[in-house]
């Protein structure tokens, strides 16, 4: 099937299998890697974007879904070559390890900083409940997005 | 989040101690990264396994025709075809287990749900799986033994053959005078079982691989996330047939290793032979149910009929026990679980009398590996839990029991019962940290105050050590035909035609942080910004910047690596020197100094020579240089720690360089009615020594604790009677969630190593400190022992019926 | 698992035994038979889809009487296989006359195998509870049929 | 991961969706896509065609009747249901959808789904029992209405046939309602839960402990592990619970759920 998908403000029209999930489309198709996968059950986020302005993990999408939609992915946080504030909070506070769910986690952060620029310790951690990371236990993550916080 | 800095053993400065943001954060922010699923090849085939259903069959026939019909697919590979091809993976096990014949798919039988049986390559990820469905595997399921405590029965099936029973490995560990120290004791307390239960870490990504084969050079380049190539390729050359320069093994980011990434070459031999079969890149995604299948589960084991012996003050005098192990369905990176535990034998304590009889069996389930405080982390378990035991039955605070029995900053550097050395520490001190964060003198008002609400607040410690930079030479304890010993780890420090610093190592980081503290260490004897140091991100063995033991596991590149760094950097630093020299007309080093990114005269500071000049002479303006200066500026450092054979009749002698200390404090609230609790506070204290990055090693503290938490309340890999892996996705197997963590507090003290460059030791594996803490939370908080290391609700309900 | 219970038909003893010896009845009692062929008395062979919610479960189910003691007890032994699942199956039946009536104590051990056998028992114990529970029901129908045939 | 072959279609409107759905027997409506996406990547299941309900405004919003009742689109969201002025008439609603899964879910999932896919964990099967909910059903042949206690077939299943849609869930007015649950961590996957109801008696639905939820009823707090007792549950054991973990679980929870109900 024919889609025509914007990416990061660019956008990309190719011919997909509609069983094609998104994440695959995202990285096989798009080469848009950022994105990353961690489970096969969609419990992991690794792979969470921002699809017409909803947060959602992109492995329970099929890629046909997405046909006109507006995703924003890790890809597009960048100003320039800089890092934006939350990305520049991450590297300062130590809020990654590997690397892995990173990409996935910023984009949860990012959507809970566009609805709710203060949130609360609690706000915060329910915001990146769907995001697992297996390195950094949390704590300086919450730390870093409280730094960019209002 | 609390943190109580340490006080500063030294007054020093530079980079080194220094929480420098890290290098590798730009790009992995950015989605920039490269992991192994990100590499791509023109023409490249996907490859999907046919995993077994059963956990114990006989294979009656295979037919791979109607996958091999469907258009787009490339071809398959068998276990008969492997077995032709290649020889069966060289075995560390002596008799019994080293009969196994261990090859890389599956071979007339399959002894474990999710075993690969058959490899199906095409043209895309998702046609490689619908024709991995139309292969035809007719199977003739055998009874299956999951439960290692029936693996020896007489009417347990037998996995392998070729082992003649499920016995892997068997030895007595026996040191001091077990007789004497009972004699002397006023109680012997006796704990029937005690059970380590089968988990790993976990890691997000999982593993992959992609293979290119050359024909020309028949020479394979394995893109990959496999964490200790430096192995992968003593499994793998010898099986293939090849020498190891044929493998070439690269890797950029990796997503987690945890020691779970050990033990990937199977697959990658399945992947080489296919690329070389079909002509054509092979590339590999491990997904999540296939891993928790499959891969590296860590060792399940159990202690029988232990006995200690004690005094009435809560002084322990030795103690008894039967470990036995579950080592799953091959051996894979066992039977050296079998001797990597007696690195800490005695844990933390001064107990002079141990014997420990140590069983290894085969069982129906995934092969276990490495695991984040691996094989330690289930003897630490054990002997903190019989000091919790022992403290209940004599009723003595186990906060004193520990205290009595800690070995002592006074008796440093500590050598145990089996010849073990303690590099440094002060437990006692750790201890008396974690219990002030934690608020230990007002734990009873919130006792009370949790009564109040009906809720049952219990509080406990978990104190382990992390011993690192091992000893090969151990492998001999179990196995004394082998030939491996000592240890060792390639830095090479460069400066380049411009005067680039250019530093290769033979790590395999998977978010230590190497290419940060790496810097560090080179910027402080360059006297140059961390910033000046360029550090190549990942491993390539065609870097040439690696040895045997290379590769990032058991908590060794503060030692090893950074050992290396620093050894290749002072070599540079001396030829620079000796170059300058040269160029100012015969200038002795010592007048010399490295400074301002350059070398130059000390009393005469006009005298320099930027670095850049230094690197353009040697590489590409060098007429007129004396003939006899030797120097490239490309310095190569083999760091090799101090090590003796041990003596393998007695088992005894040094396992390992050093020992971290963590300790841990756990208070959690239970609901009596339910048996749900949650973690309300946690302190956790580290000592590993000299820190090069503080907020790297916190990391490494918080990450290590997190793991603990997860593993302690809910990460288990179950199985039914059958054989079937009842957690074999994120779903049923709960790792812990932004909003499981609790309230946390850390502390620090360095106590430098004698024994390494920097003072440093290696760190990161104390979650053992973690699950132990939460098992004595869980007894005091419910009154009855604990015998477990894994308590979910419905145990901790059990407990309270 | 292990599922076992017993049932009383409103028949004599020996048209429940025709009935559950006979293929053409059996076919009607299974669960989303598509196909069924009979190799001999005593094998079977059943194309089933089994109506799972989230859409059937297709498997090849091969049946075998391995004893039998005329009217009273049989024993069957039932391998299936289809993608995503292994069925194991050995059940068996007892009957016994109970004024007029039929009384039948029936057993199962159920072996499943592959990604649904790994869904869990809490999903799992009610699927194969409720396809019990339907295919007695339908064993009824079929009996109060051959007796009305009668 | 790596879905097999299916077909895909995108209908705009519930007609047409139904036309699709009545025109091929293996075909499946694709609501969130949060449970049966992942079910299709296990390959457990694999249906032959997806008819994807998503921007079907028909199916979507939640209105407040004059008497009270919330008639609820099935296509709304949990994050909507938890936004809806309207649903807060129900505070219970909201309270429980805001716990369900994680936020990328919550984004996604919808009500009509969780209630479809009847999975024994999920959490609105009990609730929406315990409230007295009424489920229209439409198909070809029109649209009927059946009680939550008629809607729940089985795991999995549920009283929407084939080429059926669930097209709206009517919940009467109220307020006194209660949920407990114990989960795997905090907020974690249901082990049991119990949703509760007071209107002249207690209702209570238990989850996880059988097929589809179990209705208890008592006249009193008091009365409420009695009466769970009595239904004598033989809920199925699992890695995170034994069967009699279960049954107690589910007598602690139903009382927890009606304390809260009674308020």
């Amino acid at each position: 099937m024919d889609v025509a998908v914007s990416v990061n403000g660019t956008v990309y029209e190719r011919d997909v299998e509609p069983r094609k999930l998104l994440i695959h489309f995202l990285r096989d198709d798009l080469d848009l890697t950022g994105s990353h996968i961690g489970c096969d059950t969609g419990n992991c986020g690794a792979c969470s974007v921002i699809f017409d302005g909803k947060l959602v993990k992109s492995c329970m999408l099929l890629a046909v879904q997405a046909n006109g939609a507006q995703i924003e992915t890790v890809e597009g946080l960048s100003e320039g070559d800089e890092l934006n504030a939350l990305q520049r909070a991450f590297r300062e506070h130590h809020a990654l390890q590997c690397g892995y769910c990173t990409p996935g986690m910023l984009m949860s952060a990012t959507a809970l900083l566009r609805d709710n620029p203060s949130p609360s310790d609690d706000e915060i951690k329910t915001a990146l409940q769907g995001n697992i990371c297996r390195c950094t236990g949390y704590w300086n993550i919450f730390e870093a997005v409280k730094a960019v916080a209002r | 989040m609390t943190t109580v800095a340490p006080e500063r053993t030294e007054v020093q400065k530079g980079w080194i101690g220094e929480s420098v943001a890290r290098k590798e954060d730009k790009r992995l922010t950015q989605g920039e990264g490269v992991f192994v699923d990100d590499v791509k090849r023109h023409g490249m085939g996907y490859l999907h396994f046919v995993r077994s259903p059963y956990a114990h069959a006989h294979i009656s026939s295979i037919d791979v025709s109607a996958a091999e019909a469907v258009e787009g697919v490339y071809g398959t590979l068998t276990g008969e075809e492997v077995a032709a091809l290649t020889d069966p993976f060289f075995q560390i096990a002596g008799a019994p287990g080293g009969a196994i014949r261990d090859f890389s798919l599956a071979l007339g039988k399959v002894r474990y749900v999710g075993e690969p049986v058959v490899a199906v390559v095409a043209e895309t990820r998702e046609l490689a799986r619908d024709a991995s469905e139309l292969v035809e595997v007719e199977y003739e399921p055998l009874s299956v033994v999951v439960d290692a405590r029936k693996a020896l029965d007489g009417e347990a099936p037998v996995l392998h053959d070729d082992a003649g029973a499920n016995l892997m490995w068997e030895g007595v560990y026996e040191w001091g005078d077990l007789d004497a120290a009972f004699a002397e004791a006023d109680r012997v307390v006796t704990i029937d079982e005690l059970h380590f239960h089968r988990f790993n870490s976990t890691p997000l990504e999982c593993d992959g691989a992609l293979v290119e084969y050359n024909r020309g050079v028949e020479q394979w380049t394995i893109h990959t996330n496999n964490q200790f190539p430096g192995f992968a390729a003593i499994m793998m050359g010898p099986a293939m047939r090849v020498g190891i320069d044929k493998l070439r093994f690269v890797t950029q980011d990796i997503g987690g290793g945890f020691g779970n990434k050990i033990t990937s070459h199977p697959q990658l031999v399945v992947c080489c032979l296919l690329a070389r079969k079909l002509n054509r890149p092979i590339q590999w995604t491990e997904w999540r149910t296939d891993f928790h299948l499959s891969m590296s589960h860590g060792n399940e084991r159990w202690f029988h009929e232990t006995e200690v012996a004690v005094k009435n003050d809560g002084t322990l005098l030795g103690f008894r026990t039967k470990a036995l192990d579950d080592a799953g369905a091959w051996l894979r990176y066992e039977p050296l679980g079998g001797v990597i535990w007696a690195q800490v034998a005695p844990g933390m304590y001064k107990w002079r009398n141990i014997r420990v009889e140590f069983t290894q069996v085969a069982t129906n389930k995934a092969p276990v590996s490495p695991n984040r405080g691996y094989s330690r982390m289930q003897q630490l378990w054990f002997t903190e839990r019989v000091i919790d035991i022992v403290a209940r039955e004599l009723q003595l605070d186990p906060v004193e029991v520990r205290k009595r029995n800690y070995i002592r900053v006074e008796d440093m550097p500590y050598e145990t019962p089996n010849g073990c050395v303690y590099d440094s520490g002060d437990y006692a001190r750790m201890l008396d940290t974690a219990l002030e964060l934690i608020g230990w003198d007002r734990m009873d008002e919130r006792r009370a105050e949790a009564a109040s609400r009906g809720m049952r607040l219990g509080v406990g410690i978990g104190s382990t050590l992390d011993s690192g930079t091992n000893n090969f030479a151990q492998s001999r304890l179990i196995n004394p035909e082998l030939q491996f010993s000592g240890n060792n780890e390639v830095a090479t420090v460069k400066l380049d035609i411009f005067g680039e610093i250019v530093v290769t190592l033979g790590t395999t980081p998977q978010g230590q942080g190497h290419e940060t503290t790496a810097a560090q260490v080179v910027a402080d004897i360059l006297n140059c910004s961390p910033d000046d140091v360029h550090v190549r991100a990942g491993h390539d063995s065609y870097w040439n910047s690696h040895a045997g033991f290379s590769g990032t596991y058991a908590s060794q590149f503060a030692v090893t690596g950074l050992s290396a760094v620093k050894g290749a950097t002072d070599m540079l630093a001396a030829e620079i020197k000796k170059l300058a020299g040269a160029v100012f007309g015969g200038v002795p080093a010592d007048a010399l100094e490295l400074a301002d990114g350059g070398v130059r005269i000390k009393d005469n500071p006009e005298a320099f020579l930027p670095f850049m000049a230094c690197g353009a002479i040697i590489n590409a303006n060098n007429a007129g240089l004396p003939e006899d200066l030797d120097v490239t500026l490309n310095c190569r450092y083999v760091y090799r720690p101090p090590f003796q054979v041990p003596d393998i009749e007695r088992k005894f002698g040094n396992l390992t360089l050093t020992y971290a200390v963590q300790i841990h404090v756990a208070v959690i609230e239970i609901d009596p009615d339910t048996g749900y609790y949650e973690i309300v506070d946690y302190a956790a204290v580290d000592d590993c020594g000299k820190r090069i990055n503080p907020q790297i090693v916190e990391g490494q503290v918080m990450g290590a604790t997190a793991q603990a938490i997860g593993a302690a309340m809910h990460e288990i890999f179950e199985y039914d009677e059958d054989g079937n892996l009842l957690t074999p996705n994120f779903y049923d197997y709960h790792v812990p969630h932004a909003l499981d963590m609790p309230p946390l507090h850390t502390g620090a003290i360095e106590s430098p190593s004698p024994f390494t460059p920097l003072g440093t030791k290696g760190m990161g594996e104390g979650g053992g400190a973690g699950i132990h803490a939460i098992c004595a939370a869980v007894q005091d908080g419910t009154g009855k022992i604990v015998t477990d290391s894994h308590n979910p609700y419905h145990r901790v309900w059990e407990l309270l019926q | 698992m292990n599922v076992s219970g017993d049932r009383t038909f409103d028949a004599p003893r020996a048209t429940v035994w025709r009935v559950l010896n006979d293929p053409a009845s059996m076919a009607k009692v299974m669960p989303g038979v598509e196909r069924f062929d009979v190799h001999d008395d005593k094998r079977w062979t059943a194309h089933v889809k089994i109506p799972l919610g989230l859409g059937g479960l297709k498997m090849k189910v091969d049946m075998e009487k391995v004893e039998e003691r005329e009217p009273e007890f049989a024993k069957m032994a039932i391998k299936g296989a289809g993608v995503g699942a292994m069925l194991n199956m050995q059940t068996s039946f007892d009957l016994a006359d109970a004024d007029g009536a039929c009384a039948m104590k029936w057993a199962a051990e159920v072996k499943i195998a592959g990604p649904v056998g790994s869904m869990g028992q809490r999903v799992l114990q009610p699927i194969v509870n409720q396809q019990v529970e339907q295919v007695l029901n339908a064993l009824d129908v079929q009996v109060q049929e051959a007796l009305r045939a009668e | 991961m790596l879905l097999r072959e299916v077909d895909y279609a995108k209908p705009a409107s519930v007609a047409e969706a139904l036309a699709l759905l009545a025109a091929d027997d293996g075909a499946r409506a694709l609501a969130g896509g949060q449970t049966l996406i992942n079910v299709m990547k296990a390959r457990a299941a694999s249906p032959d065609a997806l008819v994807d309900l998503n921007g079907l405004e028909e199916l979507k919003g939640v209105d407040l009747g004059a008497d009270g009742t919330l008639s609820i689109g099935p296509m709304t969201t949990y994050a909507e249901l938890v936004a809806s002025a309207e649903a807060r008439a129900r505070p219970i609603l909201g309270e429980v959808c805001s716990t369900i899964a994680d936020v990328q879910v919550r984004n996604r999932g919808t009500i009509g789904g969780n209630l479809c896919s009847n999975d024994p964990t999920n959490h609105l099967p009990p609730l929406m029992a315990a409230v007295g909910a009424e489920m229209t059903i439409t198909g070809a042949d029109g649209s009927r209405t059946v009680p939550a206690s008629d809607f729940f077939l089985g795991v999995y299943m549920t009283a929407v046939g084939p080429g059926e849609l669930l097209t709206r869930i009517h919940v009467p007015a109220g307020r006194h309602d209660g949920f407990a649950a114990v989960t795997l961590g905090v907020d974690g996957t249901c082990i049991v839960n119990a949703a509760a109801t007071l209107d002249g008696k207690l209702r209570i639905a238990l989850g996880c402990v059988d097929a589809v939820p179990v209705l208890v009823e008592a006249d009193s707090v008091d009365d409420v592990r009695d009466a769970v007792r009595a239904a004598h549950l033989d809920p199925p054991s699992d890695v995170h619970a034994s069967s009699e973990y279960r049954a107690h679980l589910a007598g602690v929870l139903a009382e927890r759920a009606a304390r809260q109900a009674v308020g």
